[in-house]
């Protein structure tokens, strides 16, 4: 049996050693009616015949490799580098779990912490946690966490509907209408913006929450917004999606964000038909004892030495259970891993680069776009690297059209915003070249012949 | 040799990543936006790598030791599964492409969501949870809306048994339930006549863990879900340790509503230093309607994403940790039915010879045949060694710690999982240092104290990290 | 600049501390005239344009998995397991070199001892070194060494036509016409078999070489043929090819060879394209001071304890020069690495599994393409996984019509053995489903309409 | 804690593979072929990745360590070489399919011969060698043939500096010629005198290592190749330090007939505890037809397989080291021509930095400036420290020992070469190491002879090893 070294003669030593007869034996616990039910599932397979019923799988699949790609919406083709891979795979990172016992886990532990520290300045913040499940899911606690601050005396939520759509519905699943703890509200009309928001800041109000980058590509006008909600004493919380904008754009800590979550698939991971992901989160250091996650923090040892550990374990559900500021415990640490050599190998100039070049690239495509006819590139504020654009035609019927020339377009802005019917978010990145921008210019051309 | 932070490598102006010239002409930065910098680290490319070798070289991990926490399954990760989770068809393709060039991912989807059905006895299945925890949630939030949707939104109560996860409570709270705890009986078991006197028409339900934290199984279970069924409350049962179950018997037949799996234990995929895991929860037919969408349903020869009518709403943007999807499918394929089955029996002799080995040194908590895990109290009495001292220990003997301080009943706990994947010699050689220390204990005390004394740093001053936390490089 | 870490303060910090104005005065030494020249090479590319680059090379191929495969002859197409490259992708493996400090390249030292001694239990052999670069070179040291036993005094190489006609290439190359080291014969009539061979052993030939399974699949008969090439003073050279027949079949050492070398390939390494591959060598203790290549061995260390160190290094070219038994440096350790990690991976009863899945398929391949009308199984002694067929047309033609049925056809025997024209040698390995070798009948036949 | 060997942890009946089952009747075994078994070791798959694991974790590694090993230019191996040779499409090819079924294989090979000529000013290039010592053999062969073409048959002597590697003497006696030492001048080239009488027409050429083993630029590198031509004989050059001179010199202008390229060293592939390396041979006009075949020939927008006409043969079966020509081609695509100009300008600017921190500590062998490596005296003068103590004790220190005792010319030579891909801080921290161990060998010279103490096994006795070879497992 694959994996399961025991031996017959080993089972049988192992056995008299217990006292028991048999292995059966060892279930007489178990209710007699329902031990040792028939498990109906395939035959097993050996490694040679798994791969190959998952190659057949992949080839039912069309990889973005197989196209030009200009779809982002919350998940992002960018380049993997290769120690990405390289490093992240070692079974040191790989098979070891939640550093409990820091004398073995030193390597997790200051790799975490670095990713910590890099996170900080990535967002201008001045705590980063060692990772959440994704970003929507980091957003949703970054709203526990408001409430958290305002211990229960604030209930409103205030959400920007430029906010991921995935985004805001996960945040209701966690806050369903009839919870005693909060009340979403602020993307019922879907066109509100940041100014159509501030009004709606009252005491009542625990955070304001809004995306920057905002779904739709632009950048928000956040000048004096924080000075605004602070002064209702509620949390500025920002979603910084696509996190590589980072790379070019001011950081939320700059203009004022007391909570800052983001999506961190970009920094160096694929795709992975949306997971594992990585849920970024920092805060202030005034609110550090209220934030979910883990936190590895320095000390020394016993001999002086520098040394990491867990730290501030009271927030945990392990040891606070019902009153922890979350319930996570698994969490995502080899995909932060992965962002903090992502972020090590692009560095400081690499990461500004690359975000250059989803810029510059951004907007050459909609330059191009612009010039024809049909088309109107309907983003009239300055974006990162994802615009608007109003098609002659339905985006499902257009992007039928451009997949069948090797092109996957945009996403479909209609489906959740009815008043971005015929719409389409396009994104690009580095990994777009002019050739394949140049080549999705002809086909929208050819569309609309 | 410590390792100098990455930041104390950085040199003004270095380099490592290699990029694309530009072959657009570049466009106006937009004014008032861009950032003056970003203060990343500046590291060359070999100097990442050895700062990440090294570093990596700190860690214990399965791949070079034993590594036996209890409660968190840390069995052999097959190395087909990484390959399989690389095969760029399968993990180059963006989640919201159009379901007709993504079929071969919505059918391991499905494929993955039956199989998961069929091993623990479920009429549906949502693979969106990220872990066990959010598996929780979403489980105790489909709960709550099971009785709204009955007119029962009274039922806010949730029964929890003293051995429960951490993550149990912690998940009823977020859903803005009322904990309340039940005691455990003598030989482990939830107690019943606590439960009986707590069921009530305010109870929304009770998370059962089965096999428990101590490893044993819940005698009473049919009782128990008959007595929450019969106050009309939901059984919850937390999957984690679903691998001495896995061929023995589904939580689907003895009366579970709804269950997670971790399948970064059950099925084998790697821990990764603290995830990332999977979560998905599978659910009885009532409870159906109302998973987390979407889900992945067949039609004819196609696959295509689904909505349950009465979903609670997404958990998470997208599918659900997909990648691990990948590697948990080819370990079911790799095992088939009888192989699953092999998992569970070898996981509980395993543990029960171990405990066999190690209980005249440390004396079990409550004395039964255990399942997939045991514990045992792990102080030495008559001496000052208490179960932290053991557990440092070991680290010199080359074994990671098993679980210590948890489950909280129990003093001095020491839990061990061994799992299926642990030779005999490997048994044996972990049981002969538990017992050198055990006696160490007694005439060497000092040696314990002191423990570890072969790692890279020695034992770390977590009072001084909490009192005054340093929580990003300050250099 | 990629892989250079220098940034221009510390390039100045340097000259500085050199003395040196420039970069370019390091360099006056060379020659002016031809002082930097100008390199037209195509300009850097990044990690992503090099990896779109080469994936456009690679679908000018057309690689074996898009193929049923019956082509063997030398390179085999065997199930890689998994753990193979995870292991042996380790940094710590792959980017060390030759142990020549013991004190840290024990991982390297203990794995090639280990490699050493599944060899010799493979071969049935006393000896084995770290590794040849091949199959082909390591015969040519075989005979190199045959002669270096004879101390000069017998220079006839004696060879069997059915050695792989690539071996006996090399050794030619080795041993040129003109050289006063030794002659190679005994091919020159390529039907000649082992009797016709037996009857050349003279108390010239330093060796007898033979190749078992054969190159054209056939099992020799090798019955008291070790005691007539020793009856004449000379030595018994066997190539083991495939290796993976050991699995099943006797081992050289069994029928009393000298000399064991095969190519290792088939254990754990992809087929590559030919290359890297692995040379195997093996022999008999008495010869071991005498053996090309480096050779682990067992020790102690200061306190006592079991280490491992290169030794016997006298015969080594560093210690030697030109009185060395061979020229080898670098090897091929890593493929060696992957051999080892194969092995025992496979072990006693995976790699006899293996062997057994090969030959049970190879005979039902052959069952059934002698039930088709116009092709004839030529091979008529036992043979392993390799056989003859004769077909009704040309080879070249018939794997074109193959090909073109996604089938990779057999080897055309007709180009090295005129005498075999129309004759394909067909290899079936445990990666050929019944499916497969189903297809490849059906299409058989259909090549005959 | 030392690794059990492999055979120890075998168990009787233990299994890790698996295998699709038989899915054709069986045939009989053929009687009297078939062995009893085959003692191969009986582990689980756990107990294989363990093993191999923990072991790897005895090794220094480029990846973790500097390994400043003269002669072995050990500099950064690019993860994303190892990425390209991955690539499915570009391996999983069978080395004898039609040639149209492996046209990009054969442009890749093709794309690497020429880069291979435009960078050392070769006519020609064969990729075939599979390591340095085995393109030596190829080169020697080679002029032979050329000698032998030209009805010069007697030229069977080759001049060989008494600096050079033992493979180049081992190669040319195992072609059959005879090797004549030359001694070096004080400054460190070929003594022209020495070489002037030498050179008549029994000679064969001269193989001359440029940069030499002291890492010095032959500074009568054109009147040695010239005084080499005049009497007849053809110049090899031994590529083996072609890093110094990328982008700087190209030997063939320079007036080599004959090199061969070590691809792992200069162009960065991974030598694998000791291999795989590529040793491509670049000829002069008059030896392309000898090169060994087959070599890739483009035809219009075809590659094609060809064997020169009075190719010397193949040197092994099928191309060469295909999966090390993947890494070296990528390689030189990262870099461009400026790139690789840059790569010898800082691997010499490091040497020549080194240099200078070290000497004062460790006196150099020729004070010159040097390439991309260079030799000092090892030994302690005024203690019993010899260079393989100052070696040992390195170690302690984190780092690789340099190359000792060669070359054999300079007493207790220590050879240094740090390679390009190091950083200013790694040298100083190394030079500092050096400095403080010149002082401990005066100070405390004990630390030195125990040396090294850090280390998994402590100095091994190699005299035992050599006296009574166990060369595999007795058990
Ligand atoms: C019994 C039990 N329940 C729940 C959990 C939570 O699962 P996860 O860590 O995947 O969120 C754990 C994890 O350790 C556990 O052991
Ligand atoms: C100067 C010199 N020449 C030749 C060689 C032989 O090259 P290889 O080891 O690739 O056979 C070496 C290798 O170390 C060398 O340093």
């Amino acid at each position: 049996m694959p994996y399961i070294p025991h031996t017959e003669a080993e089972r049988r030593a192992m056995l008299e050693t217990i006292g028991l007869p048999s292995l059966e034996a060892l279930f007489e616990d178990v209710p007699a009616q329902w031990r040792f039910p028939q498990l109906n599932l395939p035959p097993a397979a050996s490694e040679m015949e798994i791969l190959d019923e998952l190659n057949v799988l992949a080839r039912k699949n069309r990889a973005v490799g197989q196209f030009a790609i200009f779809l982002g919406a919350g998940a992002y083709h960018h380049f993997v580098p290769s120690v990405v891979d390289h490093l992240a795979s070692r079974g040191e990172f790989a098979t070891s779990y939640t550093p409990y016992q820091p004398e073995v886990s030193q390597g997790t532990l200051q790799a975490m912490f670095e990713y910590q520290s890099m996170i900080t300045r990535l967002t201008g913040m001045e705590v980063a946690n060692a990772s959440h499940y994704d970003g929507a899911t980091a957003m949703a606690e970054a709203a526990l966490m408001a409430l958290n601050v305002a211990r229960g005396r604030r209930k409103k939520i205030l959400i920007s509907p430029t906010i991921h759509p995935q985004y805001r519905q996960v945040l209701r699943t966690y806050l369903p209408p009839d919870s005693d703890l909060a009340y979403v509200t602020g993307d019922e009309v879907l066109t509100a913006g940041i100014s159509d928001l501030v009004v709606q800041i009252d005491q009542e109000t625990a955070c304001l929450i809004i995306q920057n980058p905002n779904f739709l590509g632009e950048l928000e006008d956040v000048d004096g917004l924080a000075e605004k909600v602070h002064a209702q004493g509620a949390l500025l919380v920002v979603v910084s999606n696509p996190i590589i904008s980072l790379g070019l754009l001011k950081p939320p800590g700059e203009y004022g964000a007391d909570i800052v979550v983001a999506e961190g698939q970009p920094l160096g991971t694929a795709l992975n038909c949306g997971g594992p992901y990585l849920g970024i989160f920092a805060t202030r250091e005034e609110y550090m004892r209220r934030m979910p996650g883990r936190l590895v923090g320095e000390t020394t040892d016993r001999r002086g030495q520098r040394g990491y550990v867990l730290t501030l374990t009271p927030r945990e559900q392990h040891i606070r259970r019902e009153k922890a500021t979350s319930n996570i415990c698994t969490n995502q640490s080899l995909i932060a891993l992965r962002a903090a050599i992502y972020l090590a190998y692009m560095g400081k100039q690499g990461l500004r680069a690359v975000a250059e070049l989803c810029y510059h690239k951004a907007h050459y495509a909609a330059r191009e776009i612009t010039q024809l006819p049909g088309f109107t590139v309907t983003t009239f504020r300055p974006f990162f690297n994802e615009f608007r654009v109003r098609c002659p035609m339905s985006v499902s019927q257009l992007n039928r059209f451009l997949l069948d020339r090797g092109i996957l377009g945009g996403y479909d802005l209609g489906g959740d915003y009815p008043h971005l019917e015929q719409e389409m978010l396009i994104c690009v990145t580095e990994m777009n070249t002019r050739e394949q921008i140049d080549r999705l210019i002809v086909a929208l051309r050819e569309a609309t012949r | 040799m410590s390792e100098p932070s990455l930041f104390e490598l950085s040199t003004p102006g270095r380099t490592a990543f290699t990029l694309p010239s530009l072959d657009v002409p570049a466009a106006p930065l937009p004014e008032g936006y861009v950032r003056a910098d970003v203060p990343l680290p500046e590291v060359s490319e070999l100097e990442l790598v050895r700062h990440f070798t090294r570093l990596s070289q700190l860690n214990y991990c399965i791949d070079a030791n034993f590594y036996p926490l209890g409660s968190c399954t840390m069995k052999y990760n097959p190395k087909v599964n990484e390959r399989a989770a690389s095969i760029e068809g399968l993990t180059q393709v963006h989640p919201l492409q159009p379901e007709e060039t993504l079929q071969g991912s919505l059918e391991l989807m499905y494929r993955l969501q039956e199989a998961l059905k069929e091993i623990a006895g479920f009429a549906g299945v949502s693979l969106q949870p990220a872990a066990g925890a959010h598996g929780e949630l979403t489980g105790v939030l489909m709960m709550r809306a099971y009785h709204r949707s009955q007119g029962e939104n009274q039922r806010r109560k949730i029964l929890i048994p003293d051995s429960a996860h951490g993550t149990n409570p912690a998940s009823s709270a977020m859903a803005g339930l009322t904990v309340v705890q039940l005691p455990s009986d003598k030989r482990g078991n939830v107690d019943l006549t606590a439960l009986k006197q707590a069921c009530d028409d305010t109870v929304a339900g009770l998370m059962l863990t089965n096999p428990n934290t101590l490893g044993l199984f819940e005698e009473h279970v049919l009782e128990v879900c008959e007595t929450v069924h019969a106050c009309g409350g939901l059984m919850y049962g937390d999957g984690a340790n679903l691998n001495a179950l896995l061929g023995i018997a589904r939580p689907g037949d003895l009366g579970f509503d709804v269950m997670h799996f971790n399948l970064h234990k059950t099925f084998s995929t790697p821990h990764g230093g603290g995830g990332p895991g999977s979560g998905p929860v599978g659910v009885s037919e009532r409870l159906v309607p109302f998973l987390p969408g979407p889900i992945v349903v067949k039609e004819g020869e196609r696959f295509r994403l689904h909505v349950p009518e009465r979903s609670i709403g997404r958990v998470r943007a997208f599918f659900g940790n997909y990648g691990v999807f990948i590697r948990a499918y080819t370990y079911i394929r790799m095992l088939g039915s009888e192989g699953l089955r092999a998992v569970a029996e070898h996981a509980v002799l395993n543990a029960n010879y171990l405990k066999a080995l190690v209980s005249p040194h440390f004396p079990v908590a409550v004395e039964r045949t255990c399942m997939h895990e045991f514990v045992v109290h792990g102080d030495v009495p008559g001496t000052d060694v208490r179960v932290l001292e053991v557990a440092k220990r070991l680290i010199d003997y080359g074994f990671h710690p098993p679980t210590n301080y948890f489950p909280l009943i129990v003093h001095d706990a020491l839990m061990i999982e061994p799992t299926e994947t642990e030779s005999k010699q490997t048994l044996d050689t972990f049981a002969r240092a538990l017992a050198a220390i055990a006696e160490e204990a007694r005439t060497n005390p000092a040696l314990l104290h002191e423990a570890p004394h072969s790692t890279p740093v020695s034992r770390l001053d977590e009072v001084k990290a909490a009192r005054n936390p340093v929580l990003c490089y300050k250099g």
